[in-house]
């Protein structure tokens, strides 16, 4: 019998839907438009959540709403906090705003003792084997350990946009095949086959995606959150600094002033917004510079969710990033 | 039938515990013109919270700690008449609101969910928070039975009570307490949205059919009862979010009081 | 002497640096009528909030029996609409008492008719019949009660004051009484106390009614008001004959005292 | 005939079932003095609402002179001390003031040395006299004033009544009043309407307390009251000679007349 | 130097401008026990761009009808004075709240960002919001003054007002529409958080020195500008939020007004 598979945000749900290809249909929670910070459940989704048998979810630090819900409702399901699977690249959440370009030196990581962690700087185990494939330099960023599958807590400090790295999307992809191969064992094989399959499908997108954004690797630009670290640090992106940290967190005037510097400093190009939030800071930093604003979307809010959304969804982000970073490219 | 789903009627055993208490003490806040004070412990919750985290405590902790700064500055400030209630809960709202979203970023790696205490869920309620909400609101509403009187009389006139013998601050403070600790617990549970509707909505719903104050208890108590099944009924039926849909069914409770009390021949 | 109930000595009470009371002594004891008699703005209720506690002195000492029951029926009472109150309920607002005691004290008022209505929508004058069931329902050891016939009609005034001595004589509690109307008082009371920020003259109606101070406060005519209930003061044995009548109808408009005139002690 | 100022006829006013007024006819003129007396609850306060637009009444009609410019006194006012309001700003709040005829209408009260005081630290009966400056600065062609000397001290309602006279007969304004001084009102008053929810009687205050309506309504010392008020009434040519005192005091505590007795005309 | 950037001198001349006309509305806000009224727009603007979004129109314009029902729902409920005014604004805080969170569930591809609303963003004003602010804030100031007498008057008393030929209800309701508007429209450039509690906050701590509503307004309007100043100056020092910075610096000038006020000899 096929598991009854639930899953939070569009990307998830994608990453399941491929790797449940021609088993079953996972069922996605969260409606296109809506946003895990401030999510109301309906009953429609608490029966989803009391029938599944297994959740796929990022964890707690992105949709907080589902914290109470996996274990009132979800108890007897397998609830997977995917931030967790083993072997996932975790970065913590970059601190001040206005960040220096490739300055990511392992020494002035402040947070090193914030997380204390023994084995921080353990890239062994942060960067699992699937990762290096493609050989990429990541040695300026300076990764959270991973953790132990199912670990409940992830460390307060962590970014959780964690699909956004294509090599964690292939975590992702195999730790729910796994997942779903213990539920379901008459269907293991297909689940573990696709999971091969999403993750070469994504070894490509990867190699797509960091040639195609070659051209524009070094140009600097701000993002208005904090949420593409993952992809700039897989395919190598020269960000200068984010407006806000999360969305709806209002900042400070000596941190505007210090990225208007950075633009104009640093001829940054592009000023990203985001679709469903006012690109009126946006507008402050650009105003009176040579820089651009683009928007960058990292949840594919107009992508049909489906087997196919996620690589739609990265190659929608490197379409964006293109258009605004080397236009008429 | 999904009514009888288990976080259904989860969902409306705990929204009925709601209702008992906060009808009866929603009374108090409505005619002590304290309306404001769920909203305002919601946002001061995010100051308890960044507090918690700068201090090392539990964020429920913080709240509670910030909820006690708030009826301490409600009875210091309101004592002299110079400032109406809502007012000072204004500023108090504000005012923690801000000290909290500043707090936060100064400490910039940790993401605080404000929305989660605006919405809670009523449909994710477990068996312990039922024991809490029933176990604790019964002792509220014990509490607030003990206090009725004296309260009562303190809120027509603070004058002639304390002159009458009533210990008038004692009585003030306590009932301000209740209500922090009331909202504190419940914010946790199924939301601020929800705790601070259900204890004035019905409350101003019984206004039009109460000739005494204990009898508007007792009818916010029982309107606040039907929103509740109301509510979750809606929701199930057309697949509304929950908690949103129970207020919004307190509201049309509150729409259709003037015909019932006209049907009912109580005065207009 | 009777048991002293409440014991004012030496009470001062300052605000925004006017001496609304200064060195004010005042003792009640059970079976006795008190009033205090002052022109607007004398420090009348405030003294009688200091006594009560409700506002605390800048100096001097209040001495009360222990356990001692106080009804009060204040100057002005405003009870918000919002609040579904009616006669019933507030009359047992800080004293429980049965239907029979309630109806009992409403018709010693004269409000029987009131006792279903709501307080929001009483009359000026019903609503001070309302406080006085109120404050007697408490069955009190001491009745205090600022300015109680406000707003109450003729006939009301009368028999509100030949109630009162007849609960003073029934029940043996102390009365503090605040009114204007002179004429009645000082046929009713024990002990008139005339107050304008300090006492300015203290002792039976008789005596203060013939005291210069007390003419001066009051002007002419309230002597007279004074001779004039004693006229009617037909049952009671602490009056003597009325005097003859000496006011003049040819004074000016000379206004109440200014508090500059009298506010120094 | 002097011009009609305000004219309600056949007003009714029910609430909660009970009839508050029924078909009552009011007229005031210019330069006329009409009182209204009643017992508690009999409906002065509302009818008075109800001419001045503040209630719409049941049925029936009112008519004022075009541009009639209003004074009103209410029976309560209750000012929130979150308002900080000095008295020179209460007493100009509908109607803007020079300085020096602010402090001509607080002299006429009495009350200049309240000029600078904050509202909410009055007492009740230097309220009364701000609110009775504040009535007299709009220089009203139709001046209300319902129970206008309530809380107010002896030597101001005394000095009150005449100012009211002389008002009167110095603007020839017409003034409502509602009163329960009998003795004053008798004989400060052109025309009396004596109410109980309809009019009872109606006319000069002599003929009023003649008619036997009003002494049932007030009692027998209603009418010595009227008498007593004509005695001192010297500087008046309305009223004839003091009648015999025909007062007796033995009446038993006859409650003022319920509602169910007398709502229904 | 970071105080004369432009985007801090846009700021501090959106700031002022908002405190100017913040200070003397706020004064009847609060005399009038309305300061729950700008979060209860905040609320109603989620339901306000929701039914934008449903009707096609401009999410500015679901919000101003919201506003204008709000003032519709205080006038007619207001008038016999059985509920509070802090009570009907709770009502329909929680009621608007609600129906715009179940009508965005039905509508499940559209984005709406409460916080925006919230917070809004003082340091991201514009030159033509500069515009609105001045211009619309000025009208609204001349507006205010002509309402001021009669409003005033109703204030005090409405019996009276309403006696001496006041038009009560129409004062009352443009003066409602009034605060509905600079709310609505203040929201979009500096957020919810910062236009209520200019709204509030000086006004509160204005009560202290003024022996005068007049002196009131002035009072709180100059309240309002030294927070604004206090306020940006701590943003661009401290890197603190600047809308919380603000209102966190007017909180501060509310708790030291007793010290001012007894040094300045103004009555405690
Ligand atoms: N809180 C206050 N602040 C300032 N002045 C006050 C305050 N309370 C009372 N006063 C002043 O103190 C004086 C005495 O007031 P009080 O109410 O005791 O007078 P009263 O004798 O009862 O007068 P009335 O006969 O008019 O009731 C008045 O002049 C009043 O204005
Ligand atoms: N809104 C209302 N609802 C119910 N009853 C009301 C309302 N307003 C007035 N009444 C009743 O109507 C009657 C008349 O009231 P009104 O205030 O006119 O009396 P009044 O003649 O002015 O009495 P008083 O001399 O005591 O001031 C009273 O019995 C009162 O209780
Ligand atoms: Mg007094
Ligand atoms: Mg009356
Ligand atoms: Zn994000």
């Amino acid at each position: 019998e096929v598991p009854k598979v639930v899953t939070t945000v569009k990307p998830l749900h994608s990453l399941a839907a491929a790797v449940m290809q021609g088993v079953g249909e996972p069922e996605l929670l969260l409606p296109p438009g809506a946003s895990p910070h401030d999510y109301a459940l309906k009953p429609s989704d608490a029966r989803a959540l009391d029938q599944a048998d297994v959740v796929f979810w990022v964890g707690a630090p992105l949709e907080a709403f589902l914290t109470k819900p996996v274990q009132s409702l979800a108890g007897d399901a397998r609830v997977v906090a995917l931030a967790s699977a083993p072997g996932l690249t975790l970065l913590p959440t970059r601190v001040g705003g206005a960040w220096e370009a490739h300055a990511h030196e392992h020494d002035d990581h402040a947070h090193d003792d914030e997380h204390g962690h023994a084995d921080a700087h353990d890239h062994e185990k942060a960067h699992p084997a699937g990762h290096d494939e493609h050989g990429h330099d990541h040695d300026h960023i300076d990764p959270l350990p991973a953790l132990d599958a199912d670990a409940a807590e992830l460390p307060p400090n962590t970014d959780a946009h964690v699909w956004l790295d294509p090599d964690n999307a292939a975590v992702i992809a195999r730790t729910m095949a796994g997942v779903l191969a213990e539920a379901d064992a008459a269907n293991a094989a297909t689940y573990r086959a696709n999971a091969e399959a999403v993750a070469e499908r994504i070894a490509a997108l990867t190699q797509e995606l960091t040639v195609r954004l070659q051209p524009v690797a070094g140009v600097p630009y701000v993002v208005f959150h904090d949420a593409y670290q993952y992809l700039e640090h897989d395919v190598g992106l020269t960000p200068v600094g984010s407006i806000t940290v999360e969305p709806g967190r209002p900042v400070g005037a000596r941190r505007i002033a210090e990225l208007r510097d950075k633009v104009t400093d640093l001829k940054a190009t592009c000023v990203f917004a985001e679709p469903q939030f006012e690109p009126r800071l946006v507008a402050t930093i650009t105003e009176g510079t040579a820089a651009r604003a683009g928007v960058l979307d990292p949840l594919g809010t107009d992508i049909p969710p489906g087997p196919g959304m996620y690589e739609a969804l990265m190659r929608g982000m490197a379409d964006s990033l293109l258009e605004c970073l080397a236009p008429k490219g | 039938m999904i009514l009888f789903e288990d976080f259904i009627l989860r969902a409306l055993a705990a929204g009925l515990g709601v209702a008992l208490v906060a009808g009866p003490l929603g009374c108090f806040v409505v005619w002590r013109r304290m309306a404001y004070f769920g909203d305002t412990m919601a946002h001061a919750a995010l100051t308890g919270v960044a507090l918690g985290l700068l201090f090392g405590i539990t964020p429920v902790a913080g709240i509670v700690g910030v909820g006690v700064v708030l009826v301490l500055f409600l009875t210091v400030l309101g004592r002299r008449g110079r400032h109406a209630s809502d007012t000072l809960l204004g500023i108090f709202s504000h005012g923690a609101l801000s000290v909290g979203v500043i707090l936060l970023a100064t400490m910039e790696s940790v993401r605080v969910d404000l929305m989660a205490y605006l919405f809670g869920d009523i449909l994710a309620v477990m068996p312990a928070d039922l024991a809490w909400i029933w176990g604790g609101g019964l002792t509220a509403l014990a509490m607030l039975v003990v206090l009725w009187r004296p309260l009562l009389a303190t809120t027509v006139s603070p004058e002639v009570a304390q002159a009458e013998g009533v210990p008038v601050l004692a009585v003030q403070v306590a009932f301000m307490l209740l209500i922090a600790l009331v909202v504190a617990v419940a914010m946790k549970i199924i939301g601020v949205l929800l705790i601070t509707a259900m204890l004035i909505i019905p409350a101003a719903a019984a206004r039009r059919f109460a000739a005494s104050p204990e009898a508007m208890a007792v009818f916010a108590a029982g309107i606040g009862a039907v929103a509740v099944v109301l509510g979750l009924v809606a929701s199930a039926r057309w697949d509304t979010p929950a908690g949103p849909s129970v207020v919004a069914a307190a509201v049309a409770v509150f729409a259709v009081s003037p015909l019932a009390a006209l049907l009912t021949g109580r005065r207009g | 002497m009777t048991q002293l109930l409440i014991e004012g000595r030496g009470l001062s009470l300052t605000r925004q640096g006017t001496a609304i009371l200064s060195n004010v002594d005042i003792h009640v004891g059970a079976g006795e009528i008190v009033t205090i008699v002052g022109p607007n703005g004398a420090g009348k209720t405030t003294l009688v909030r200091v006594l009560l506690g409700v506002l605390a002195p800048d100096g001097g000492t209040v001495t009360r029996k222990p356990g001692l029951q106080v009804g009060y029926l204040p100057q002005k009472l405003h009870v918000d609409p919002v609040l579904p109150l009616g006669v019933r309920r507030l009359v047992t607002l800080t004293k429980r008492a049965s239907r029979a005691e309630v109806d009992a004290a409403l018709v010693e008022v004269g409000g029987l008719h009131l006792a279903e209505k709501a307080v929001s929508g009483l009359s000026g004058g019903e609503m001070q019949r309302v406080l006085l069931a109120r404050a007697l329902l408490r069955r009190p050891d001491l009745l205090v009660l600022d300015e109680p016939t406000q707003g109450v009609d003729q006939t009301g005034q009368a028999e509100f004051y030949e109630l009162l001595r007849t609960i003073r004589d029934r029940r043996g509690c102390g009365i503090v009484l605040i009114s204007h109307d002179l004429h009645v008082v000082m046929a009713a009371t024990d002990r008139v106390i005339c107050l304008q920020h300090h006492v300015c003259c203290a002792g039976a109606p008789r005596t203060v009614a013939g005291d210069p101070e007390y003419r001066r406060l009051f002007g002419p005519a309230a002597a007279e008001f004074a001779i004039y209930s004693h006229r009617h003061d037909h049952g009671h044995d602490l009056h003597g004959n009325p005097l003859p009548c000496d006011h003049d109808h040819g004074h000016a408009h000379t206004h109440a005292p200014t508090a500059s005139d009298e506010v120094r002690p």
